[in-house]
Parts: structure tokens; C-alpha cells; sequence
């Protein structure tokens, strides 16, 4: 079966910035072998049942029998997370949901992330520069202390915009206004593709953009879920008027069918 | 006495379930993604989500959200609705080892009936399990499972209407459970089933107003247990007919809490969530423990009536 | 807007609480044992545990098992009884500098009605609170908080005998929760406060029986606050008396779901048991809410009725 | 305030029987400073909201700012409590209840230990020796597995007589045997105090041996708690016809006045 629960081995538990962000790295032969970018895991943050449900983080990459996962500390399950040392064991299920579907024909992608976004885009970034596919990174934050999810995208040795909210790092504002603006308009192509993860206000924007430049694009979403699998009918988004579940439809959607307003209130 | 593979396997209505552990409705879709994850085949059997004649697009979002050892949903009833079911759903449920139970609800008597002439006239499937949870349209919206001269007129005419044995799954959200379940078995139920979801709610404290869409919600999860528990004692009690008691149940030993208090099999719904392989965890839990206490069946394991 | 020192207090039935958190009935004894951790005056009160006319024993052991998020309790009202309450509890609670609420209970009307009187007659005490959650022998075992017309005849008596306000404590274990707390404003009721435990049961697996000596027990503790917080929400949009709402609170988030639903104030059960600063806690809390969202006072959180 | 809420700091959390036998040690002056032989605190697991209720443990000892408590797994609780490590925090409520009363007047003291009993009775071995008490140690247990949690009491250099069940260490039999044969017979006399923390059964054997030989003594018992300080009722036993507080009137009572029979069923 290609979905697993498994009970697996937490290999490290670094925090990128105290109390704050954190990178984790698990130990499990199958999920390295069978995840793909844009598909995503559920993690039990405790074996009791409070917390009840487990939690859903994309994978962030994907290498010889280990994965990662990039999150951030919002709640009590993440808080439960970040307190997890090496060597303790997490119930894991996955590699979950439809990731990214790229199309080789297409010879430049361009990647917009906002806030956590980069967490599901690095391992599609990495997959598509395999693929020969060139990458570029738009990148939108609130402050300079998201900046450090972007150093693996630094080392892949792409382009990198960078747009913050409060200017202490690259062009002062929302990530959108690069799209307008000199520095950072991206080239509107047929030749392009678009993949963007972030805050729905964002993408929002980008399909926008999107629609008005002939583009096409896939954005990847969330909702807050229970199963993780497609059962439950809890994670819906409407899409093309219908409710389409995002554990298993998506996460990741065609921007252009995503019905933007609708989800607005998440 | 020796017992080396105790029997699991059970029998309710004439027929035959591999053992007492069924996936819950709403908590199992048709069948097809866990079948992604392990063999289903393996279950006593499944009760796929409700179905009602028409297709259902169901509630706004939020639909769902934790609550200490529970979650709250207010899915709406979404669902494919009968055509599409019999034509998409049910090939792949056809083709299974294990018994498939087909979960409907409506907002009309009529409806009920129409749905369980046309589902039992399809092959393949074990029981209807009628959900009366659901608000009825011809008494100003109170819910059928509130008013046991309803539930009677509507068990009488589903189960005229329908081929195959019918299960009434009952709502915990009446002081009335027992009169309930009563009216079922007069009706001539095969079996009732509970407890569906109690009625709750949550706030969002920042935005100062309720989290779901719907405003309430349905509760379950292991929170609900010890309540699921009562009301399945107080049911075993008080019919003869085969009690499937559900709510709350993750594991082997829950699950060995309601065949003790009376219920001949049970269900497991939320724990999936968490767990996709805890219905055969639950499974093999009940065969350790009847071996470990020297027990040839199931049913040896129910406590007097009268305890 | 510059807000200093946001005002926790509320006034109901005329009696000012200097805020909104109270400790809830037989989660807090007479209030001496947690005097002995913290400054109990600091709360907007307490309700002693429940008191009947002559002491009760209470049930046979075990009376208490923890559940997921919760726990089963069938103390069977264990107490001292109204003459040694009167005589050896009253003189400490009349030092503090809190509200005293005197929960009661009877097996018919008239006995309520006796207490009400009496305790009513000393002084130090601020409010009754009516718990109808108990078996009415008159009819038959039935609890007296399943049937309007009886709790509208019982706050009728107790109201036309007790010199103090009177809060109606209403239990869970009803389909008509709003039915029952418009009897009781009818009837003349100052306040109402919901909700008690809720009806459930666990079972041994090893013994094969039911873990508590009584077979059922009241639910209480996180396990219940969705269940608790739809009840006020629905009897806040119904009654025009205060609320007081109740039901698994366990810290200030869960407090403001409450006030936010409707309540005017709320109580505090079997957090006390997990952490006895939790009522210091949220009402610190709800301070510090109060301050970050700029509101001036409780009553501007609560969100109107026709949402 | 005598009785706090706090949360204290893991010293040590040390596997005497891997998986079984735990010895805790918490850092708290508070506790260190109130404690007395007999009282016990109440534990918290988790601090999330399943296991709901603290766990009750007796105070094993008090020292130097620092208190131990001596634990069995025996379920979910427990387990979590074991795989806690040395710097974590848990929150503790104590010291609770009413503890041991010692006659200084008696210049001999019996400690009957059965299982887990030992948890209670070192401390209050300790206290009575500093009072120039003459201390010997009864201890029964099912197999030799539980001998450890008495080595405290080697050290303390007193006598001691051992009963296993299965013959692996002491004589074979329960402990109550002892007090018939004549290996291990304590000399009745009334200037000694009998002490007991064990199993149901075995306490009430010693009850019933104690009324024979007209001696007085104290037995410290368990019950399923909530609150522990009182108020939940929930605790009680039947002392002289009447229920009290296993919590706040105990655990420590007189074993003449404890209703054996009515408790038998915990
Ligand atoms: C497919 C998918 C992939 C995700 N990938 C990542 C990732 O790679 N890194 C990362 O940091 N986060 C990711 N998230 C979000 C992450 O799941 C939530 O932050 C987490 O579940 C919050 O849990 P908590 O207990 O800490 O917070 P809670 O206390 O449960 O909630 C805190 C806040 O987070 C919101 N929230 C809770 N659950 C979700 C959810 N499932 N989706 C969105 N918001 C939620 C709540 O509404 C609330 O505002 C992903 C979500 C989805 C659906
Ligand atoms: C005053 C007091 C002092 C104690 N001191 C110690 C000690 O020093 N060392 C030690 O190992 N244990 C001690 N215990 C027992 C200890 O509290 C329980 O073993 C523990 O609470 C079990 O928790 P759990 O979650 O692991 O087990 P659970 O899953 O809760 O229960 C497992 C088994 O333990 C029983 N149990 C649960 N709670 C209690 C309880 N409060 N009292 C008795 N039995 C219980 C259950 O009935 C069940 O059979 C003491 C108990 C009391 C009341
Ligand atoms: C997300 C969700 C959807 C559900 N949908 C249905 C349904 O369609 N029909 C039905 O009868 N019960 C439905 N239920 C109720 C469950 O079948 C079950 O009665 C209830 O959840 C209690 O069991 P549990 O605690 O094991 O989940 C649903 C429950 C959940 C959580
Ligand atoms: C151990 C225990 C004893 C209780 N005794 C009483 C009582 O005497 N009278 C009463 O009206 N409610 C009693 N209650 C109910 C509580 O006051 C409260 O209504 C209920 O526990 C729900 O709140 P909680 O979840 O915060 O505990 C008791 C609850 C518990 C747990
Ligand atoms: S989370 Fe259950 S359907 Fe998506
Ligand atoms: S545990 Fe609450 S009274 Fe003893």
C-alpha cells in the first residue's frame, strides 16, 4: 500500500528560530521513497488523546529514507511537536493528497512563497531543477525571521526575490507588488510555470495576476482537517462551485479553478 | 479448556459478521480510501456515508474542529446522492468481503422509504442502517430521533419498503433513548445502532463568534464515551433485538466496554482519524483478550441483563 | 480608548460578583480546604457542595474514574446536612469577603422548600442554587429537571420561601433544556446555571462490570464543554435571567467561549481538581482579554442574540 | 500557604526495574521544607488535558530541597511519568494529606512493607531513627523483582525480614506469615507502634494480628483521588462506620479503626 501508518523515528528537532520555527527530520525508507512534492503527512503531536487529531505538514523534502518537515509553532499541537527530542517516535501517516504535477514541457517555473509556503516549494524546487526546469523564487514574509526557510533555496543556486511586509529584508511590501513592480515582475510566458503556497490573501493576488497574464499555476492549500484522507469531508474548498476535498483533491488545485471568494473565511 | 483461536465472528439479523468491528458512517467515505491503506476485508464490515435521493453539497466551512479528546462536525450530510451512488459507489463496494452497510437519511417518511426500496433492490449490500438524527421537514425541522410515534411510523414503512434487514441508528440528543429504541424493535427493526453525535458547539474567542459555519456540531471522539456507554446499557436493557453500540471507541478495550454492557457489535468512527488501522487493532484485541480469559465467543463476554 | 484596569465585575440579580468566575458545587467543599492554597476571596464566588435537609452518606466506593478529557462522578451527594452545615460550616464561610451560594437539594418539593427557608434565614449567603438534577420520588424517581411543569411548581415553592436570590441549576440530561429553564423564569427564578454532569457510565474489562459501585455517574470536566456550551448558547437566547454557564472549563479560552455564548458568569468544576489556581487563572485571564481587545467590561463580549 | 501548586523541575528519573520501578527526584525547596513521613503529592502527567487527572504518590523522602518519590508502572500515568527526563518540569500540588503520627513515647517501631509499600515507609524509617526510634523493616513482596525499592532501608542499617510468594528471596509465603513463625515473629509488646503501606489484604492481616495483640498501629491507604485536598468526596473509606477522606482525614489511619471488610473491593 502506498499510504502507511507508521510509527516512526524522529532522527533531529532543530529550532531555525527558537520557540518559533522548526526543521524536522524523520527516518522512514517508505515515505522517502514514495512522497512526492506538494503531498503532505499526518502527525500525532501525542499518543494520548488530547490533542485528539493529528496534524498535517507538508513534506518538505524527501532523501535517502528521510524526510523533513518545516513548521511553525501556532498552536498546542506544533508547541507539542517542537518539544520532541531525537530518538522519540511519532505516529506518521502518508505521503497524503495530490502534490504538484509538472509539466516538462515547460522550461521555467516560477515559485511565489509566503510566510510557511516554502515549506511544500523546496522539494518541488528540487525536483523540477532535476527535471532541468528552471526555478526562480518569489519570496513574501512579514519580517526578516521567516528569512531563514529560504537558505536550502539558496543553495540550490536559483534566482530569489524578496519582498517583506515591514522592509527589514528585500523590497518593502507585500510579495504581490513584486509582480507589478520593476525589480521583481516576473516575465508573463506561456513557457512559465506557476506554483505558489502561502497565505490565502496572497494567492489570491497571484491568481489574479495569473488569470490576467494568460498564466497557469497551481496553488497549495489549507483547511484544517481530521481525517487526512478523504473521508471525512472536512478539509472542502469549493472549486469550480464545488466542494472538493483537500486532503485528497488537493492540496494542491489549479489557481485558475480555486474559487477564491468563496474560501475567503477559510 | 483449550481455545486456541477463539471465534470472533457474530450474527445479527441471520447475518453473519467475520467479527464484532464495523467503520462507522460519515468516518469510512464509501470505502475506497482506506482500502489504500489496508485490507478491508478484514473488517465485520463498514457503513459507508449517509445517502440521501438527491445529491447534498452539504455545509459552509468550518466544518470541523478539535475539542479536548473529541471534534465537533457539521458536515451537512454532503454526499453523491443515490444515482450516483449505485452507478460510481457501489461496483467497488460489490466486489468486497465484508459487509457493507448502507447508511440513509431523509427529510421526509417518503423519503426514507424511496431510498430503502431502491438501495435494497442493489446487490451486495448487508443492512440499511437508517439515520434518524435528521431534522424532520413535516414536524418543523425537530429531529425524527426526538419522538418515538415518529420513529415508529418510520421504521414500519422502511422496513416494508426494504429487501434486506434494517439497523435504526439512534441519537443520543433525547431524553427518551430507551422509549426510542423501543419503538424501533415494535416497528420491526433488525437492529439498532448508537449513538450518533450529541449536539455541541465551539467559539472562536478572537473572532467572538462560533467556529462552525453552522454554528453547532456534532460531537464525537473518545469524549463521548462514557455517555455512548450509558445510553448503550441502558438500550441493552431494554430491547431484544441486537444493539450495535458506538462513541468513543480507539481501542481494544473501549470496544470491549460496550460488548460487556450489551452490544453485539460495535463501531468505530473518529478513532479512524487517528488511527487508520485501529479497527484492526480492535479486532485483534478482542481475540487476545477472549483467549487471555478463556472465552469461546462474543457473545459470553455480555453481563447479565438484570446486573 | 485607554484602558487601564478593565472592570471584571458583574451584577446578577441585584448582587454585585467582583468577577465573573465562581467555583462550581462539590468541586470546591465549604471552601476551607482550597483556603488553604490560595486566597479564596479573590474569586467572584463559590457554591458549596450540594446540602440536604438530614446527612447523606453518600453511595458505596468506587465513586469516582477518569475518563478521556473528563471523569465519571456518582458521589451520591454525600453531606453534613443542613444542621451541622449551619452550625460548623456557616461561621467560616460568613468571614469571607465572596459571594456564598448554597447549593440544595431534596427528594420532593416540600424539602427543597424547607431548605430554602432556613438556610436562607442566616446570613452570609448570597444566593440559593437549585440543583434539579436529583431523583423526585413523588414521581417516581424521575429527576425533577426532566419535566417543565414540576420545575416550575419546585422554584415556585422555593422562590415563595427563600429570602435570598435564587439560581436554578439545570441538568444536561434533557431534550427540552430551554423548555425547562423558561419554566424556571416563569416560576420567578433570578438566574440559571447549567449544566450539571452529564449521564455516563465506564466498564471494568478485567471484572466485567461497571468501574463505579452506583453502575452510572455524572460527566463532567473539558470532555463536556462542547456539549456545555451549545446548552447555554441555546437557553441564553431563550431566557432574559442571567446564565451562569458551566461545563469543563479548564482555563480563560474556555471561560470566554461561555461568556461570549451568553453567559453572564460562569463556574468552575473539575479544573479544580487539575490545577486549584485555574479560577485565579482565568479570571487573570479574562482580564488580560479584556485589556488586548480594548472592551471596558464583561457584557460587551457576549454576542447578540439572533446571531 | 502550607500546600502549594508548582511546577518543579526532574532532577533524576532513574529505572530501578526497566519499565517497572522509577525513583523520581523533584527539585522543591517548598515540598522538602512541609513534607512529613506519610503525606503525598499529587502529580500531573501531562499537561494537556488526557490523562485528566493528577496522579497521587506518596513522599518518599525530603531532603535538601529535594523530594523523591518511588513509583510502579502500572498504566497509562505512570508510563508517561516514566519517560519524562531530567530537566522537564511537572506540575505538583503537595504535600497532601495527613501523614504518619509517631508516639515518641514507643521506643520501637514495626514498618510492614508490602509491594510498593516501601514508598511511604522510608521516609518515615528516616524520621523515626533521627528520633532515636528503634526501627525494623517487615517486607513482603510477590517475587524478588521489588527488592530493590529496599535497599534504602539496608543502608539505614536496620534489621529486616523478607517474605517473597514465589521463594525467590526471604522465606516463601506472604509476609503475614512472618508474623507466625519463628523467623520473623515480632515481639508484641506495647512499646512498640506498628506502621503498614501495602496491599488490601495483606494490611488487614496485620490489622487482625495488631487487635489480637492489642497493639495500636497505622496503615496508609490508597484510593482512586481527584481533588486530594478534600473537597470531591470522591476518596472516601469507611473508618468506624463513617466515610472519610482517603486524601485529606489519611491516607495514614488507625489500623484498629479502618472497616476492613467494607473496603475490601477498593
Ligand atoms: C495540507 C497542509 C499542509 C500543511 N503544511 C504545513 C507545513 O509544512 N508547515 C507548517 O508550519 N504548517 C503547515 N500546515 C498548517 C499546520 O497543519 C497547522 O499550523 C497545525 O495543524 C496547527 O496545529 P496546532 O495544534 O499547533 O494549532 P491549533 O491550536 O490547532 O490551531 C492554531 C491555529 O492554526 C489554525 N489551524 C489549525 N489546524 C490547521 C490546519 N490544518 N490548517 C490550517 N490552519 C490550521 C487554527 O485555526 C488556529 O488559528 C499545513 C496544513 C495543511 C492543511
Ligand atoms: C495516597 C496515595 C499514595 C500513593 N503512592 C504511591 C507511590 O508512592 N508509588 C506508587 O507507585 N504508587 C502510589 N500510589 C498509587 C498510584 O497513585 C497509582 O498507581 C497511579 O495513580 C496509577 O496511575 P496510572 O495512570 O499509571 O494507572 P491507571 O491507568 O489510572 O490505573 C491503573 C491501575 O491502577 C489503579 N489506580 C489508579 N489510580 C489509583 C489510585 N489513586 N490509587 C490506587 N490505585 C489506583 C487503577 O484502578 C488501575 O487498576 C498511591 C496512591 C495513593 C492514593
Ligand atoms: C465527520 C463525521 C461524519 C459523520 N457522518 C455520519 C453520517 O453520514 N451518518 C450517520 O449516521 N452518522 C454519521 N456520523 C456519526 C458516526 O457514524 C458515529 O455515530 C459518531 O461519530 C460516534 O462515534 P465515534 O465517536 O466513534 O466517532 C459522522 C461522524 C463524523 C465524525
Ligand atoms: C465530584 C463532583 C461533585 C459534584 N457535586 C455537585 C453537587 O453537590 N451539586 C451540584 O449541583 N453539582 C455538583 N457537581 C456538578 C458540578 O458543579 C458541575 O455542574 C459539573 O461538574 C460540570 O462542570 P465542570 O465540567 O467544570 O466540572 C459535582 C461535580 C463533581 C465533579
Ligand atoms: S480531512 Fe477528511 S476529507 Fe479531508
Ligand atoms: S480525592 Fe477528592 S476528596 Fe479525596
Amino acid at each position: 500500500m502506498k499510504i502507511n501508518q507508521q510509527n516512526i523515528r524522529i532522527i533531529r528537532n532543530i529550532a531555525l528560530v527558537p520557540d518559533k520555527i522548526f526543521l524536522m527530520e524523520l527516518e522512514s525508507a517508505h515515505l522517502s521513497r514514495e512522497a512526492k512534492p506538494g503531498q503532505f503527512i499526518e502527525v500525532r503531536c501525542v499518543q494520548t488523546l488530547d490533542p485528539l487529531l493529528p496534524r498535517p505538514f507538508s513534506i518538505h523534502d524527501a532523501e535517502d529514507n528521510k524526510i523533513k518537515i518545516l513548521y511553525q509553532v501556532v498552536g498546542e499541537g506544533t508547541k507539542l511537536l517542537s518539544l520532541k527530542r531525537p530518538g522519540d517516535e511519532i505516529s506518521v501517516l502518508g505521503p497524503l493528497g495530490t502534490g504538484f504535477s509538472v509539466d516538462k514541457k515547460k522550461k521555467k517555473a516560477i515559485l511565489f512563497a509566503g510566510g510557511m509556503g516554502a515549506a511544500p516549494l523546496y522539494f518541488l524546487a528540487r525536483k523540477l531543477i532535476e527535471k532541468n526546469i528552471d526555478v526562480e523564487l518569489y519570496f513574501g514574509t512579514r519580517n526578516k525571521e521567516n528569512l531563514i526557510t529560504i537558505n536550502p533555496f539558496k543553495k540550490l543556486g536559483i534566482k530569489i526575490h524578496i519582498a517583506s511586509e515591514d522592509g527589514s529584508c528585500g523590497e518593502k511590501g507585500m510579495i504581490t507588488c513584486l509582480l507589478n513592480n520593476k525589480v521583481g515582475a516576473p516575465i508573463a510566458s506561456s513557457g512559465q510555470s506557476i506554483f505558489t503556497c502561502g497565505p490565502r490573501p496572497m494567492m489570491k493576488e497571484i491568481a489574479r495576476w495569473a488569470l490576467k497574464n494568460n498564466l497557469t499555476g497551481q496553488a497549495s492549500l489549507e483547511k484544517e482537517m481530521a481525517c487526512g484522507v478523504g473521508v471525512c469531508l472536512g478539509c472542502v474548498v469549493k472549486i469550480k462551485g464545488d466542494y472538493k476535498r483537500v486532503c485528497k483533491d488537493g492540496p494542491v488545485f489549479d489557481i485558475n479553478e480555486v474559487d477564491w471568494e468563496e474560501n475567503e473565511n477559510k | 479448556m483449550k481455545i486456541n483461536k477463539p471465534n470472533l465472528s457474530v450474527t445479527i439479523a441471520g447475518v453473519k459478521f467475520k467479527n464484532p468491528v464495523i467503520a462507522a458512517s460519515g468516518c469510512f467515505g464509501y470505502g475506497q480510501e482506506y482500502a489504500e491503506i489496508f485490507d478491508i476485508n478484514k473488517l465485520g464490515g463498514f457503513v459507508v456515508k449517509g445517502i440521501s435521493l438527491k445529491p447534498q453539497q452539504g455545509n459552509k466551512t468550518p466544518r470541523i474542529v478539535e475539542t479536548p479528546s473529541g471534534m465537533l462536525n457539521a458536515i451537512g450530510l454532503q454526499n453523491v446522492g443515490l444515482e450516483v451512488f449505485i452507478k460510481e459507489k457501489l461496483p467497488f463496494l460489490k466486489k468486497l468481503d465484508t459487509n457493507v452497510i448502507v447508511n440513509i437519511y431523509g427529510k421526509k417518511i417518503e423519503e426514507y422509504a424511496e431510498l430503502a426500496e431502491k438501495i435494497s433492490g442493489e446487490k451486495g449490500i448487508s443492512f440499511l442502517e437508517v439515520n434518524i438524527s435528521c431534522p424532520n421537514v413535516e414536524k418543523g425541522g425537530m429531529a425524527f430521533g426526538h419522538d418515538p410515534e415518529v420513529v415508529y411510523k418510520l421504521v414500519k414503512e422502511v422496513k416494508k419498503r426494504s429487501k434486506i434487514p434494517v439497523i435504526v441508528k439512534l441519537s443520543p440528543n433525547t431524553d427518551k433513548i430507551t422509549e426510542i429504541a423501543k419503538s424501533a424493535e415494535d416497528a420491526g427493526a433488525d437492529a439498532v445502532s448508537l449513538i450518533n453525535t450529541i449536539l455541541g458547539m465551539a467559539i472562536d474567542i478572537e473572532k467572538r463568534k462560533p467556529v462552525l459555519a453552522n454554528i453547532t456540531g456534532g460531537l464525537s471522539g473518545p469524549a463521548i464515551k462514557p455517555v455512548a456507554l450509558r445510553m448503550v446499557w441502558q438500550v441493552a436493557q431494554t430491547v431484544k433485538i441486537p444493539v450495535i453500540g458506538m462513541g468513543g471507541i480507539t481501542d481494544c478495550s473501549g470496544a470491549l466496554e460496550f460488548i460487556i454492557a450489551g452490544a453485539a457489535a460495535v463501531q468505530v468512527g473518529t478513532a479512524n482519524f487517528i488511527n487508520p488501522l485501529v479497527t484492526l487493532e480492535v479486532i485483534e484485541g478482542i481475540g487476545s483478550y477472549l483467549k487471555k480469559h478463556k472465552l469461546r465467543n462474543i457473545s459470553s463476554l455480555t453481563i447479565q441483563k438484570t446486573a
